[in-house]
């Protein structure tokens, strides 16, 4: 009986193997299921959950299942887009780890024939304050990021990071893709057409990552650790290479299918192609360039070096395929043919060493599985968290101070000005607005791009977290002048096998489902990753959201910085006693608890679609939403760029720190020249949006008058150094 | 007293740069180049210290700083 | 008049200088392919930004050996203008086009942001829109772009008013906050900062035109012999 | 043959990296690390090839392209 175990496969699992190929399978069939029947291959816990999803559009040209999700955005042109983790590797390696994160995501991109033209990236650390150990992840994740995006050539041009002892251990390292392509040039991942040849391209096959697949899809224990022969190195210019030649090759029609090799490299790449194409595939293991020698089968299948491409080539164009190829400085040969038999077929010379039906192989032929839920006993008791508890700060200057300084809040600008964020001249909106915004050449539009998530609100409540999460990004979407079009979610969770972490992914599975649905805007493409957890604690449920949304004049584009002295300032949304879960409660009282804020879709539909209104009609100077911090610190966010203050006036029956610091939802501040300010009153008044006039851009300080007493009063120049300082201070 | 420190590119470990570098070479003319790999060379001054003492800390130090053990391994000569 | 962008291996920031030049500036511009011998007669040739070869080894280090830059040196040679942008100025340190040489920044990091630079000289074919002393505003984007030159080849530069730029703040760590120099014979330009990225003001800045339209400037002048 | 090739900055170029290499091993403890500096270990490996030619062609590529000899110098040896 061959080992199952070794290869992170159970009994039951083995068994099916028999029944699919009615004999034992050899040691590599036993380790092409095993990769390919890893979570992180097979979203066997996941699966069954995506039905909830909106996957579909009347703009949806492309749903999840292919290499990446496509949205139209008009003028015969659509967007490209996907996010993946990179979780383990980085944690091991964070520079290589993240590098290569990137470089996989963008393969994913150029794979359906778009052009890669931004990346965005997601990251979850712990407590830097503590750890050196974190200080080392964060500075190693965000040189790689930028090492294989700069050289690249593609700006990174937004993302997010957040700090929580959640991630003590388990770092989250995301990055998002995005491509543009026209209608008629999507390509996808399919060995059609009997006969035709399948091409390697790219860099040669080592013996990294071997076992990546199946590494990713255990809790980090001492012995995986161990396991590091499975750190790949990432070659950015290798990539420029191939994004470029394989663009090329795609104009000229001789591609019938395109697929990169990623997550359980050719076995992967062969077994997918296959399935959707013509169904079957025989290729020969010795025609695979080599990093090494000596390699034996099972490593050339399985191993995950990167900057490698599959090509499924219409018969009789190779040579034309090759010229092209060798124009870029690389090499494309011939490893084996489509066939109509349904079957995987490897050969080593003329020996067949394994023959499996490929179906069986893939997600459709590997296990699903339902697991238990059980609702959590933290869930039930954070609830019972009554403000009262806390008792009210003196001194409203300092508490800002300390909340600005904090690393969620703090400015990340250490880390996006190690990003070449301006590339090919399209960015419009740069890092450090809500949402970053692109021109897209040769039209007059542009698009918004966002990835957000608390992921305190998903661990306090999964799903109306993860709807927060969802309406978050497209607030800052909305917020930058564009209407939200489509998502891709970057799902990061601990242990699925466990009741109460299966019940987070399925609620918060839900919880994102419902609001894509209400605000239309489909998910299209997404990632899995499992088992974020150490001996100790899981991660805090994180789904990360990656939006879209389209301007259809991106002159109209809309920052959140305030622009002028004596504009108009106004809260738009209702500000209620929600402190639960919010960054006050954690940064100034140290708690994570309380029941997050109620979201309220149909205010929030209504709060969006105004503000959209009033941008597109050239009305508003700033918009930005009220996140973490509440409105003192969404107010100090306004001032610093320009470094304009305010003055503000706000008469509340709340406790003052309710007041300054909720995280109430569907808030907006926005500023408008006092000749536009009826024009905006009618729009928020037809549209039902309480909204309240609560001062003046105006001089170099932030002052805040609470009920007639001056609360908060500080020198925008004070409050700029401590912000965008606080990072570089924790790191050096 | 004077050490040099040489951090290499595990064997098992792809080396981009190391693989660009040979390729130029043989461009421009260099066809007998069949490999390259790229490391580093770390030339520490250190003050008054015994060799051994001087030992065990560069080994210290490579593990800790010099070397990401990861993907490198290291060797040093004391001079 | 014609412009052309040589396309290494890597070159990232071609297609924004041609967007710069044709789209904002109305100008007649190619691409050059690393890999031709025959290069057709150009006023001025571009290296573009990038990481040429990976940057591997050292920046623009690799990018003198393409069979194009015979070529462009012997158009460099006749006096015909050539501007290394980024990684075009690592490489014309490289080719010993321009003196000294780029290392990494003083902090270690990779830098993208807007920077002040103020004009030195402003009697050259790339800088005869400026004023003198004028500040203007362009983006940087590189990881090593810490200018080091010996002392004496310094003075000399100081003497020709070979330095054409210097930053306001400096972000690299670079010998006298050099951000741009020339040649001797001011007709080979090098600069870390992208003047082709600041050409809109969709992108929030147009600074960078004084730069592209000195050289417009310049070529439409004919010939200025000295 | 295989040949290993030292390329390290010269004496008066500034070296950014082994700054702060060197601060980095102070801070952690080690106070007898006066200076670093960071050069470059090239492990190149020709094929058939006699020792004499292989002097005469590394000198080339060192000269070529892996040094840069405004700011660094090298060294090589043939195993
Ligand atoms: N890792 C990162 N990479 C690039 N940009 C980032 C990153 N983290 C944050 N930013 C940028 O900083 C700004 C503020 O981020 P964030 O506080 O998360 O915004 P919001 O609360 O509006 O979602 C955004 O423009 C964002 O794109
Ligand atoms: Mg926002």
């Amino acid at each position: 009986m061959n080992n199952y175990d070794a290869v992170g496969l159970t009994r039951d699992e083995y068994d099916r193997i028999i029944d699919y190929i009615g004999r034992e399978p050899n040691e590599l069939e036993l380790n092409m299921y095993g990769v390919m029947w890893s979570e992180h291959c097979s979203y066997k816990h996941s699966r069954p959950l995506f039905k909830h999803f909106p996957t579909s559009g009347e703009k949806v040209l492309q749903g999840p299942g292919e290499n990446a999700g496509i949205v139209d955005i008009g003028d015969n042109l659509a967007i490209a887009m996907k996010i993946e983790s990179h979780n383990h590797p980085s944690a091991i390696e964070p520079y290589q780890g993240a590098a290569t994160g990137v470089g996989g995501i963008i393969r994913d991109i150029f794979a359906m024939g778009a052009r890669p033209i931004a990346l965005l990236n997601s990251l979850r650390f712990g407590e830097i304050e503590k750890y050196d150990r974190v200080k080392y992840l964060l500075e190693g994740v965000v040189e790689g990021i930028a090492g294989y995006g700069n050289c690249i050539g593609i700006p990174t041009v937004g993302g997010e990071v957040y700090f929580n002892s959640s991630y003590n251990g388990n770092p989250l390292v995301n990055a998002m893709c995005v491509g543009i392509i026209e209608h008629d040039k999507i390509h996808r991942g399919n060995a059609s057409g009997v006969g035709n040849s399948i091409m390697y391209v790219g860099a040669a096959t080592g013996r990294d990552g071997i076992g990546g697949a199946s590494f990713a899809s255990v809790e980090l224990t001492e012995e995986s650790e161990e396991k590091r022969s499975a750190v790949q190195v990432g070659d950015p210019f290798m990539e420029k290479l191939l994004l470029e030649a394989c663009l090329e090759l795609l104009d000229t029609g001789s591609i019938v299918g395109i697929q990169d090799l990623g997550a359980a490299g050719l076995t992967s790449a062969c077994c997918e192609t296959a399935t959707r194409g013509e169904g079957g595939m025989e290729i020969d293991v010795l025609k695979i360039p080599r990093r090494e020698k000596g390699m034996h089968p099972v490593e050339v299948m399985i191993s995950e070096s990167q900057e490698r491409m599959l090509l499924i080539v219409e018969k009789g164009r190779e040579r034309e395929v090759e010229e092209i190829v060798e124009k870029w400085g690389l090499h494309a040969v011939v490893i084996g043919k489509v066939t109509d038999n349904d079957k995987l077929v490897v050969k080593e010379g003329e020996k067949v060493v394994a023959d499996i039906p490929a179906e069986s192989l893939d997600s459709s032929g590997a296990p699903k599985y339902y697991s238990d839920y059980q609702v959590p006993e933290y869930y039930k008791e954070a609830k019972k968290f009554k403000y009262n508890d806390i008792k009210e700060p003196t001194g409203y200057n300092e508490v800002l101070l300390n909340l600005l300084k904090s690393p969620n809040i703090a400015s990340k600008e250490w880390i996006y000005r190690q990003y070449d964020h301006m590339v090919r001249t399209n960015t419009v909106v740069k890092p450090g607005s809500d949402a970053a915004v692109l021109r897209i050449r040769g039209t007059k539009k542009g698009i918004a791009l966002t990835t957000d998530c608390n992921s305190r609100y998903c661990y306090l409540d999964p799903r109306e977290g993860s709807k927060i999460a969802v309406v978050e990004a497209a607030r800052n979407i909305v917020c930058s002048g564009a209407k939200p079009l489509a998502v891709t979610d970057g799902l990061n969770f601990g242990n699925p096998e466990k009741p109460d972490r299966y019940w987070q992914f399925r609620e918060s599975i839900l919880g994102i489902s419902e609001a894509c649905r209400e605000l239309d805007t489909p998910v299209i493409s997404g990632n899995v990753s499992f088992y974020n957890e150490t001996d100790t604690h899981a991660i805090h449920p994180t789904p990360i959201i990656g939006m879209v949304g389209v301007l259809d004049d991106v002159e109209k584009a809309c920052t959140m910085y305030f622009k002028s002295e004596g504009d108009i300032i106004l809260q738009l949304g209702e500000t209620k006693a929600e402190i639960g879960g919010s960054e006050y409660l954690s940064i100034i009282h140290h708690l994570e608890t309380g029941e997050i804020p109620f979201i309220n879709m149909a205010m929030e539909k209504r709060v969006q679609e105004a503000i959209l209104e009033a941008i597109q009609r050239g009305l508003l100077e700033s918009a930005h939403d009220l996140s973490e911090g509440g409105i003192a610190v969404g107010l100090a966010e306004c001032s610093m760029e320009k470094g304009l203050g305010a003055e503000i006036t706000l008469n509340t029956n709340l406790r003052r720190d309710l007041e300054l610091f909720s995280e109430s939802q569907s808030r907006f501040l926005i500023s408008v020249k006092p000749a536009n300010l009826d024009a905006v009153a009618r729009i928020l008044e037809e549209s039902r949006v309480p909204f309240r006039s609560i001062g003046k851009v105006m001089g170099n300080k932030l002052q805040i008058v609470m009920n007639q007493e001056t609360v908060i009063e500080l020198p925008v120049a004070e409050i700029e150094e401590l912000w965008r300082g606080a990072i570089k201070c924790l790191i050096e | 007293m004077k050490a040099k420190v040489y951090v290499t590119p595990k064997k098992s470990i792809a080396d981009p740069q190391g693989n660009a570098i040979g390729r130029a070479l043989n461009k421009i003319g260099y066809d007998k180049v069949e490999d390259v790999r790229i490391g580093k060379l770390i030339e520490i001054e250190l003050g008054q210290i015994t060799k051994e003492e001087a030992e065990v800390q560069l080994k210290e130090m490579c593990e800790k700083l010099l070397a990401n053990t990861v993907i490198e391994q290291y060797s040093f000569e004391i001079e | 008049m014609k412009f052309g962008i040589v396309v290494f291996p890597g070159s990232n920031c071609d297609i924004d200088c041609y967007h710069a030049l044709k789209d904002t500036l109305g100008q007649d511009v190619e691409y050059i392919w690393h890999d031709t011998e025959e290069v057709k007669e150009y006023d001025c040739v571009i290296l573009p930004g990038g990481f040429s070869y990976g940057d591997y080894l050292r920046c623009g280090a690799v990018a003198p050996f393409s069979r194009v830059m015979d070529a462009v040196k012997v158009h460099a040679d006749k006096g015909k203008l050539l501007v290394g942008i980024c990684n075009g100025f690592q490489i014309l340190t490289e080719m010993g086009l321009l003196p000294g040489a780029l290392v990494r920044n003083k902090n270690l990091k990779f830098i993208c942001d807007t920077v002040a630079l103020k004009v030195e000289n402003k009697e050259t074919p790339f800088t005869n829109r400026c004023t003198h002393g004028q500040i203007i505003n362009i983006p940087i984007a590189h990881g090593e772009g810490n200018y080091v030159v010996d002392d004496e080849e310094l003075e000399k530069m100081k003497k020709n008013g070979q330095i054409l730029f210097t930053y306001q703040e400096n972000p690299n760590g670079s010998v006298l906050d050099i951000a741009g120099i020339c040649n001797e014979n001011k007709n080979v330009l090098g600069m870390m900062p992208h003047p082709e990225r600041a050409c809109e003001d969709l992108l929030g800045n147009d600074d960078g035109k004084f730069i592209l339209q000195s050289i417009i400037s310049f070529l439409e002048g004919g010939w200025k012999s000295e």
